[in-house]
């Protein structure tokens, strides 16, 4: 099969469950930090507000796109496009899963696999500061600079600890390329025990995963670390500017990065698309539990719900069931079993990201700086100066 | 159309960039262009090294990318410093109104 | 190139420890003495040095029999053309020798010096010079080839400038300090131009390469080079070693402290001379008429110097020149071919003049700071150990059998007895005036009655148990069979020691003491008698004939003097300032077209640049490499 | 495919380095020169340099011309002005820049071997391997040298700074 078509494929498949995610990223979001802060949160565009992100976005599609006076219209332009372009290439080198064969064709769940994809992944999120830097220098309006001065400084700071912790990975797996880092996490430690980066000996990255899921909340401007777009100080930081499908632009890119960094963590420290347990031990076996255990979920729920939630619950209860029964299906299994472990982890990530957002307060300027440099910094010297110092003696 | 590009068109590619990176030290005014024009004559630079690393089938030229982009960095860092200090005393970055030393 | 790196012969004994441990000493006590205590930097000079001897022990002990050289070589120092010097150590039994007494007299010294210098001024300051005045002495004795030998003999030179002006406050100090350099300049002339001239004829400076390549010399016109050869070295020893005529520095010298006086200038620096000449055997015996020279000057020297010290009443001042009398001696003994002999002498002379000075210097400590013999006496019961070992070393030096002096002063007598009968009985009659200027300061100081005012008091024990010691030595040295055991590499022609001579000898130390104790504790009125009679004589003697004032009017003062009209008033002020100020003066000149092209504006330099740039292209580019 | 690739970023590469050149606005020029250093990332990567192009990418485009941009933000540095200074560098500018290029490319056609090819894929040695092997066996010392060097210079950019500050 030819390769050019094959890679326009699975672009293009990659491309649509990443939109996909985006927008229903938006729904999850809402409707956990709702239930958090106990509301109900969108509910009544579709059952349970499903249809709500659709909505939105056309909303936003529809809303005039106002240019204000005196911007720089280039760069004022430029730079959502700048911003969602970047945070989507990095996605290109994900490994999602394992080789595949269907019929005669033999490839992996991954676009491409470079031998330098760590640092590729590295490069281009050194550059998502641009989109934000230029989006606040051409609005022309005092606000959007310190904003996009405050987040650039932020994410400079934040590249440190971020590369440092990364290394310590790279150091354990000997190794660049991201496909091949996930292989080298296959192990079983005493035949059950996963092998991951994050449990690996001779040092385990527990540190250095903390670091790392801190040091991604600041790069991707996420609460605790959202400064940029702290409307209590800077309205809405570098986008206040910004209207309809600019704006939106910018949203996505923000979740397109929320949802790079999670599958970098997974594929860094969590063992990408490897089972928790051994298959031996029936991990194949997880997804169909798990979506059964979804579905009986919401069918109980649902029958006890009101009248309303009564049908849309048990449908979706029924759905999970049959995903469960597809699941049990061989040729299904080994083909999706993977990816369900790799889209598990990195929604649980995901979820992390929300809840976070859901329960902490916000940094001060002065204290996301000093957090940054005099403790984030060090920290990451220490974890890569053990493991290095362990791994050459042990390894 | 052969596919392979002659060694000597990257030479040449790099030798443009040098020259423009030459005017547009010569020819702007603002400092921090004139500056941006040394960092591209640097890249230009920076291209035969990666080049002939290529034709001599030797890691050696990329080394020296790699120390000249590092003493890039440095140079940036310091220099920037200093634009910023000319401009708090002058307040201005055009070359040609910081002429002091002659008059 | 073998010897280029570091390599290791079987057997390395790593001889460059013994020069490095002073050395290490120097430094650390040069960089850091300012802010360690008193205890700290003597321990620091004297462990290292210590260090040193020990190593020195073990390694002639290791090199045993030592039939042969044993030489190591490190690294190339000079490599220009066919010129070849390395930074060779050599160890042969000579060498062993000078090892020994340097390192081990100078220990003593060393630890002599904690007292002496207890409370001076300056503390880190004399014990880093000694240090690195050992560095340099023993570089110049284990040195391989003269280039190497003479890195250590200016060394020496520079350190003996230093410590004589140890005291720079005082100008007599400073001046003295001067004069010993510059008299020494003098000297190393003549050894530079040696060394060029060995250069020229042996394509090399390795004492190895040199001696060998002597084999091929037996022409005439290669007896007059070797001569030539011979006399240049000469000078560079009567320079060093203070023969005539340059021997004047070294009783100014006695400015220095007298650990000073013992150590550089009575025991070893002094001493390099005839070292050296024993070093170039083979070239001397090969110049017959070279080693006359040696021979005479020797002799006129002791002779001379003898004399002054008779009537000198500065202490340490009969003792200078009663060492420059004993290293005429010396000479006398290698010029005469007896080169075991002029070295034995050297080794039993380095302890019992070490010890004289030594004592002297006691003494002065002793009366805090008196220097004038005629102000001193009966100082024998004050301070008993002093004069136990000043008796020791005046016996010694004495020639008295059976001590040490004796011995070596009798085989170098003998050697001269066979080249001829005047030389002996020259060199009889001096040691005769030898054994009477010494026993008369040794009555004069500590016989008698007290004719000072200060309150004498006994040496402390760092300074006294160094003193017994080298009584010890200066008393029993004779044992050691130096010239025996040097036998081997001298064709030493050991002449049968006939009664005549040991009885002139003999009587000649007994007579010389004699005549002192009659003049000063038997009569003391009779010397001023015998110096009111020949009031001619002993005047010239007492202003030392004169010489400084010769020297100074012959030399000195048209050097001064065509040095300011014509060097300075002429050639410096008018032709150099002249050029300078013309060069000035033509830089503003150009400086002020050159003005023209600083427009202040960076990117016009910039365009400069481009210009250079581009025609160092075109050059390169075009004329140059390209096709 | 190699030709077109080259042709294109070097393409852009050329435009962008006029856009540098021409354009009087600062930030338009430091955008222009990322856009130069991205397409010369892409040509590293054709010569086999995949580290160097990272590293291209990350250092200068994501470090240096950061930097860049952010004191252009801060001094708000507009257009620049028109002065007439150095007539010198406009009267022989010119002339002196079409030599540099003529004399350079001569040489380079005349030195540089008519079979000297680049083959996308044909030396793949710029593995991060083998340039860190490089690195830490026969530059080590320039290597460690450069790490003096860049503390020199934060400590310098760090006292400059200081003193804009106050």
């Amino acid at each position: 099969m030819n390769f050019y078509l094959l890679a326009v494929i699975k672009a293009a498949v990659v491309v649509g469950v990443l939109m996909i995610t985006l927008l229903y990223l938006q729904w999850v979001e809402r409707k956990v930090i709702a239930h958090i802060q106990v509301r109900l949160g969108p509910y009544n565009v579709g059952a349970h507000g499903l249809l709500q992100p659709i909505a939105d976005t056309l909303k936003l599609l529809t809303k005039e796109d106002l240019l204000p006076p005196g911007v720089n219209r280039f760069y004022f332009i430029l730079a959502p496009f700048l911003a969602i372009t970047l945070s989507l290439v990095s996605i290109s080198v994900i490994p999602f899963g394992p080789e595949i064969h269907i019929g005669p064709v033999n490839t992996w769940l991954q676009l491409t696999d470079l031998n330098i994809g760590v640092i590729f992944v590295l490069a281009i999120s050194s550059l998502t500061v641009y989109g934000i830097v230029l989006a606040g220098w051409s609005s022309n309006s005092k606000y959007p600079l310190l904003g996009a001065l405050r987040s650039s400084a932020q994410m400079i700071s934040y590249e440190l600890p971020l590369g440092m912790a990364v290394a310590a990975t790279l150091l354990l797996s000997n190794s660049l390329s991201l496909r091949k880092i996930v292989e080298t996490q296959s192990a079983w430690y005493g035949g059950f025990f996963p092998a991951w980066n994050l449990f690996r000996m001779p040092f385990p990255q527990v540190f250095g995963f903390v670091i790392f899921v801190i040091a991604v909340f600041a790069e991707t401007n996420r609460v605790p670390f959202d400064l940029p777009e702290a409307e209590s100080e800077l309205v809405a930081g570098f986008h206040t500017e910004y209207s309809s499908m600019k704006f939106a632009g910018f949203f996505m890119a923000e979740y397109a990065n929320m949802v790079t960094v999670t599958c970098m963590a997974t594929a860094l420290y969590l063992g990408g698309w490897l089972p928790l347990w051994p298959a031996s031990m029936g991990s194949n076996y997880a997804p169909a539990a798990a979506f059964a255990l979804a579905g009986g979920i919401c069918i109980y729920s649902g029958l006890q719900a009101r009248k309303r939630d009564r049908l849309s619950l048990s449908v979706f209860g029924a759905l999970f069931l049959l995903v469960a029964a597809l699941f049990l299906i061989p040729v299904v299994q080994a083909l999706l079993v993977p990816l369900f472990w790799f889209l598990a982890k990195t929604g649980l990530l995901l979820l992390l990201f929300i809840w976070v957002r859901g329960t902490l307060p916000r940094f001060r300027y002065d204290q996301l700086m000093r957090f940054g440099w005099s403790f984030m910094f060090p920290v990451a010297v220490a974890n890569l100066l053990i493991t290095g110092l362990l791994v050459a003696l042990v390894g | 159309m052969p596919n392979a590009v002659p060694l000597s068109w990257y030479l040449a590619l790099s030798a443009v960039l040098f020259t423009l990176g030459v005017a547009g030290f010569l020819f702007r005014r603002n400092i921090i262009t004139m500056f941006m024009s040394i960092e591209l004559m640097l890249n230009a630079v920076n291209l035969t090294f990666v080049a002939f690393s290529y034709r001599l089938k030797q890691i050696d030229g990329q080394v020296f990318t790699f120390f000249v982009m590092v003493v890039a960095a440095a140079e940036a860092a310091v220099g920037l410093a200093i634009i910023l200090i000319v401009f708090k005393n002058r307040a201005t970055l055009q070359v040609d109104d910081l002429r002091t030393m002659k008059d | 190139m073998h010897h280029t790196s570091f390599y290791v012969l079987p057997g390395m004994q790593h001889l460059w420890l013994i020069p490095a441990l002073p050395l290490l000493g120097f430094l650390i006590n040069g960089l850091l003495g300012r802010r360690l205590p008193k205890a700290v930097i003597h321990s620091i000079a004297v462990g290292t040095v210590a260090l040193a001897f020990v190593w020195v022990l073990k390694t002639v002990i290791a090199l045993q029999p030592l039939a042969t050289p044993h030489v190591e070589r490190y690294f190339d120092w000079i490599r220009v053309g066919d010129l070849r010097i390395g930074v060779d150590l050599a160890a042969d039994r000579l060498t062993a020798v000078m090892l020994l007494v340097v390192t081990g007299v100078g220990l003593l010294i060393h630890i002599y010096s904690i007292g002496y210098m207890a409370h001076e001024g300056g503390y880190y300051r004399f014990f880093a010079y000694l240090n690195l005045f050992m560095f340099f002495m023993l570089t110049l004795v284990l040195a391989a080839n003269y280039l190497l030998m003479f890195v250590g003999w200016e060394g020496v030179g520079l350190c003996s400038y230093l410590l004589i002006g140890f005291w720079f406050p005082k100008k007599s100090a400073t001046n003295a300090a001067n004069k010993a350099f510059i008299v020494n300049r003098i000297g190393d002339f003549g050894f530079t131009l040696a060394l060029f001239l060995l250069y020229l004829n042996f394509k090399s400076l390795d004492f190895g390469t040199v001696f060998s390549g002597l084999a091929g010399w037996h022409t005439d016109t290669g007896m007059g080079t070797l001569t030539i050869i011979g006399l240049l070295l000469l000078v560079g020893a009567t320079g060093k070693s203070a023969q005539l005529p340059l021997y004047v520095w070294l009783p100014d010298a006695m400015e220095g402290p007298t650990p000073v006086s013992a150590l550089i200038h009575a025991a070893t620096m002094v001493t390099a001379g005839v070292y050296m000449i024993a070093r170039s055997a083979p070239l001397f015996l090969k110049a017959p008429i070279a080693m006359d020279w040696v021979a005479g000057i020797g002799l006129a020297t002791a002779f001379f110097a003898a004399t002054i010290g008779m009537v000198q009443t500065d202490i340490k001042r009969v003792f200078a020149y009663s060492t420059v009398s004993q290293l005429g001696y010396m000479f006398l003994g290698v010029g005469t071919g007896a080169f075991g002999a002029g070295i034995f002498h050297l080794v039993t002379h380095a302890f019992f003049k070490a010890l004289l000075f030594l004592g002297a210097g006691s003494v002065i400590h002793a009366l805090s700071g008196e220097q004038d013999m005629r102000r001193m006496g009966g100082l024998w019961k004050k301070t008993p150990v002093t004069f136990g070992v000043m008796l020791a070393a005046t016996v010694a030096i004495a020639g008295i059998p059976p001590f040490s002096g004796f011995w070596s002063k009798d085989e170098i007598l003998v050697n001269a007895w066979q080249r001829s009968p005047v030389l002996f009985w020259i060199g009889v009659l001096t040691a005769a005036m030898t054994s009477f200027y010494v026993f008369r300061a040794l009555f004069l100081v500590f016989f008698g009655t007290y004719r000072g005012e200060a309150h004498a008091h006994e040496s402390p024990p760092v300074m006294t148990v160094p003193l017994a010691l080298l009584a010890v030595l200066s008393l029993g040295g004779g044992l050691f069979q130096v010239s025996k055991w040097l036998a081997p590499m001298f064709p030493e022609h050991a002449p049968p020691d006939s009664p005549l001579l040991l009885a002139a000898s003999i009587s000649a130390a007994f007579g010389g003491a004699l005549v002192a104790f009659a003049l000063y504790w038997w009569r003391p009125g009779l010397a001023d008698v015998f110096a009111r009679r020949l009031k001619w004589l002993y005047v010239a003697a007492l202003n030392k004939y004169k010489v400084d004032e010769i020297y100074g009017a012959t030399v000195v003062r048209p050097l001064v003097g065509t040095s300011r009209e014509v060097l300075w008033r002429g050639i410096d002020v008018e032709v150099i300032d002249g050029l300078v100020n013309g060069v000035g003066r033509r830089a503003v000149g150009i400086g002020s077209l050159l003005r023209l092209a600083q427009s202040g504006y960076i990117r016009s330099y910039a365009a400069w640049v481009l210009l250079g740039a581009v025609s160092l292209l075109i050059a390169l580019g075009l004329l140059g490499g390209v096709r | 495919m190699d030709p077109i690739l080259f042709l294109l970023f070097a393409a852009i590469a050329v435009v962008c380095g006029i856009t540098v050149v021409v354009q009087t606005h600062p930030i338009t020029s430091a955008l222009a020169l990322i856009g130069v250093m991205g397409s010369l990332a892409v040509l590293y990567l054709l010569l086999g340099a995949q580290f160097i192009a990272a590293a291209q990418v990350i250092v200068y485009a994501g470090a240096i011309m950061v930097l860049f941009i952010f004191v252009i933000m801060l001094l708000n540095a507009g257009r620049e002005r028109k002065t007439r200074g150095s007539f010198l560098a406009r009267l022989i500018g010119p002339p002196l820049l079409v030599l540099l290029l003529g004399v350079v490319t001569f040489v380079i056609l005349a030195v540089v071997p008519r079979d000297a090819v680049v083959k996308f894929g044909s030396y793949t040695g710029g593995t991060v391997e083998n340039l860190g092997r490089a690195i830490f066996t026969t530059y080590l010392w320039p290597f460690e040298i450069t790490s003096v060097l860049v503390l020199i210079a934060i400590v310098g950019a760090v006292a400059l700074a200081y003193k804009e500050l106050d």
